[in-house]
């Protein structure tokens, strides 16, 4: 039982919470590849502490799940011991940081739409999923105003910062789609009410974004082709390696308790 | 000289000198350069720990360690903040130690090539780093005393997580055990050498002495130090790598062997095994960043020369 | 038996074994990390190439030590079992590529001091080792030509190649001292006739670096301190993250067959 | 008139045509935009497998892959060596490419995200590009059919390997046999549609096929790929993800399910998982490279210089 990858009874309700927590912990562990290599040390901790954040939001979706799946796995097993392909995250969020301006459009684009998610989830009549909302959405509303201020601070910096922040908007926007996905499990806790529609949330995020790329002097994209397919897995080639580093550990040491 | 000698009576009093006091120049240049340094250790100490933080081994501990490295580096802000309020720039302090003109402490200069580095580094590094640290909370320059405090209680929050992951790998499978052994025996001696040459080939120590900024000599904290870890050691079931070491019944001391300063004369030289790679890691990340600060300082100067004409409006 | 890590049976023989394939594995994979990126497609083949040979060479030498351990091992047991700690390849092999200057110069250090002690190695009364060394030297005399033109080409050519060149060779040298090094176990081989000594090709070694280096305009560094430790697994940090990727497969599929 | 009459003549008695020979301005045109294809095809081709290289599960497996990327490397060299006999440069045509101007095979824009995708490329991807590529070696223009001849023979040899590695996972654990299914799911429809859009939206096929460049239709190609790949994947015991494939006893081929062309579409216009990230890599490959281009281009003119001075004196 020790070894390999765990198998996961995905009822809608744990893979829902398994697709917001890999969320989390992956683009948790990405803003934790900056430590000790960001442009100013008042950002080594600004992302240290947004990475805190969403590594504690994975911890506390994944042990909600493992109480919902009730197969004896924890949040250890989730996160160490599935392979790419269970990984439910969002594409955006398995990106390679880049430079300093797309890991902050990153942010800005993912934390604009999970702070009013998490407001709306904060009204479940799921116990848990609210309580986990509530803490939630008081650490995203800083990662967004943080990455708001950072946004507009490239886009309306020097020629450079600009150039560097309008790629990164250009870069990351055909990745934004899949936020407001739900498959068909996922419909069903939205019919139940225990969960937002994120469709919903699409007209406020859209309007959160331009006002942020005006103060930017950044222009929002046209439309354009959305990407998707890390919900159900398929993800891009950066998340495998990803993965081989942040699983090495639980992999190398079957069985070990740390 | 009448500052001088009031000066001196101020610290022999046990009063705090704060920014605006008169202070003789050596104090200063001293307290700064101590201080400096002291934050320049907490930076690049974000480096060898912060290699395991994309594979720390569950994800409690994956947080904890990113926690403590971001301590780590709010501990370089205040001690910048401290030093600066002795005159000097943080930019031209970073400048320093970018350049190599400045040191930091040579135990950062040595790999962390597993996961019980990192208790290891929290127990060993850590501890030695407090043993240095607690006098320096009374130390007479108040900032430098007052950040001292601050963290000083974080750093030993860190100790005890440190030796936790240790107690916890000592008493895991076959491997961890061993895993355990090893680092102590890696770090052991490196961690000997944080107090300083022995107090016979010591500089600086007669002034700083005399000004309260240090308050032990070197030899004395590294006893203090040996004599609080072998025990922890013993309890873990693990080795010191020392055949040497043996208990001194009548002194209550543990006997330590001798130090091979050579090594520590190298790792100071440059040629410790990271050194190269911990300056160039802090060079790009300062190089790399440079467009970034750039356009936050372009961004406030628009912002502030578009409220100006506001106002004038 | 399928999970975790081996315990190798480190006799002197099994050891000197296993550290010179563990050199040839980290060097080849570094360069195959170079696949689908060189600065131009010749060198794409050239670099392959000598991965390849890299890798074969280890794979000999790994099965030539699982015959010897008797234990069971096979290479794959060698190569992906065995933590950052058991690896005893020198320091030199496992740095970064950088770029293409530092490749090279790697290269070369290492392909200088390889083809002169494969030669010397095919004097071996163990048949076996002999033969090893003699499938190996071909190979080596292709790579130090080939890297070694290349350090020239470049050292000698722009401005800019001339600095990378130089700032290659600079930052590489305190690495090659460890190529010289042998330790109790391997002494006994080489008092026994079955191994060469490494000392003894130090002087030909400077003199191959120094002639080419001549020609390529650059200095010979002066002495200075030498790294060890690669040999005992005292590596740098950079082999634990190679080690992450080389050997998730076998780590995540403890038991598997390929 | 006399030329291009005398020309189709050659052509339709299945003579080749050489760089030197005289060709129709459209002919050359048609093939160097294919050959320069083929090889950008060849060269992006090595960034998929190229992902699996550094993880590789076993020392054989590692080694196969990288001389079978090396292959492809090599590939493109030929490849763009017969472009070359056109009287277009390298130089040129990789331009093309890197600008987005000229295109690849939309199959590179897959990522692999398992080792079973290494199986799949050379079990489905290359076993198709074969289907594509035997007729060319019958193709009217020597240089292009003697490069085929030789792609062609290490083609099958990379597609027997690929089957090789599928084999070996439909033979393993059970979650082997999931990952060889989910790739071949995965890969299935994105190889159908290699072979181009069907028969009756199909251009360019009406000269290629006077000039017998191309000897198949497309449909045709692919239809020949389904009847030799679905017992293939019987034999592993896999399903191919098309709930309509079913066998026609009356013209022993397998009537296949409906193609996504939209899907296609989207892909070849740059919106594939991965279009963006290959041309990224390779263009980062170019411009990171510039400086040892120069290098080597600067060191032969000193030395052919040299060389002249030296004749000189």
């Amino acid at each position: 039982m020790a070894e390999g990858s765990i198998k996961v009874a995905e009822t809608p309700l744990v893979r829902y919470l398994l697709r917001r927590a890999d969320d989390a912990l992956i683009l948790g562990h990405r803003l934790s590849e900056w430590c000790g290599h960001a442009p100013m040390m008042e950002e080594d901790m600004a992302l240290a502490n947004m990475g805190l954040d969403l590594i504690g939001q994975a911890r506390t979706l994944y042990t909600y799940a493992a109480e919902v799946e009730a197969a004896g796995h924890d949040e250890d097993a989730y996160a160490y011991r599935r392979d790419v392909r269970g990984y439910g995250n969002l594409l955006l969020v398995e990106q390679p940081n880049g430079d300093f301006a797309r890991t902050m459009v990153r942010q800005f684009f993912y934390s604009a739409f999970m702070d009013p998610y998490w407001r709306a989830l904060m009204a479940s009549p799921d116990a848990t999923l609210a309580a986990i909302a509530a803490k939630a959405e008081k650490e995203s509303a800083y990662h967004l105003r943080h990455s708001a201020e950072w946004v507009i601070r490239l886009g309306d910096g020097t020629d450079e910062s600009h150039r560097r922040a309008a790629e990164a908007v250009a870069h990351l926007w055909a990745f934004t789609g899949e936020m407001f996905e739900a498959d068909a499990g996922e419909r069903a806790l939205i019919a139940d009410g225990v969960v937002p529609d994120p469709e919903s949330l699409r007209a406020p995020w859209r309007a959160a974004i331009a006002d942020v790329l005006a103060q930017a002097t950044l222009a929002v994209p046209e439309g354009g082709w959305m990407q998707k397919g890390g919900r159900s897995g398929a993800h891009s080639e950066h998340l495998g390696h990803l993965l081989s580093d942040l699983q090495y550990m639980q992999r190398a040491f079957p069985g070990a308790r740390w | 000289a009448g500052l001088a000698a009031r000066f001196q009576e101020r610290i022999d009093a046990e009063e705090r000198i704060e920014p605006n006091d008169w202070m003789p120049a050596a104090y200063r240049k001293t307290l700064t350069r101590q201080i400096s340094q002291h934050a320049h250790s907490e930076i690049v100490g974000m480096l060898p720990e912060g290699n395991w933080i994309t594979r720390a081994p569950s994800l409690r501990r994956k947080a904890a360690l990113l926690a403590k490295v971001q301590d780590e580096c709010g501990h370089g802000l205040y001690l910048y903040a401290a030093a600066e309020t002795l005159g000097a720039s943080r930019e031209e302090l970073v400048d320093q130690m970018l350049s190599g003109k400045a040191k930091y402490s040579s135990i950062f200069n040595y790999p962390t090539l597993t996961w019980a580095d990192i208790g290891a580094i929290g127990w060993l590094v850590d501890g030695a780093a407090i043993m240095n640290q607690i006098p320096l909370c009374r130390c007479s320059y108040g900032p430098y005393a007052r950040a001292m405090i601050r963290v000083c209680k974080e750093e030993s929050f860190h100790q005890r997580q440190g030796y936790e992951i240790m107690v916890t790998l000592a008493k895991g499978m076959a491997e961890q055990k061993e895993m355990a052994q090893d680092a102590l025996n890696r770090w052991w001696w490196p961690c000997l050498m944080m107090f300083g040459p022995p107090d016979a080939a010591s500089e600086h120590s007669d002034a700083s002495t005399r000004w309260k900024i240090k308050r032990f000599s070197n030899d004395e904290l590294r006893q203090k130090f040996v004599d609080a870890t072998v025990p922890q050691a013993h309890y873990l079931g693990l080795t010191l790598p020392d055949p040497d070491l043996v208990f001194d019944e009548a002194t209550g001391h543990w006997r330590y062997g001798a130090i091979d300063w050579e090594e520590f004369k190298q790792v100071l030289a440059g040629n410790g095994p990271c050194n190269r790679d911990r300056l160039a890691a802090r060079r790009k990340a300062h190089d790399d960043g440079a467009w970034v600060r750039e356009a936050a300082q372009a961004f406030a100067e628009k912002r502030r020369a578009a409220k100006h004409a506001a106002q004038a409006a």
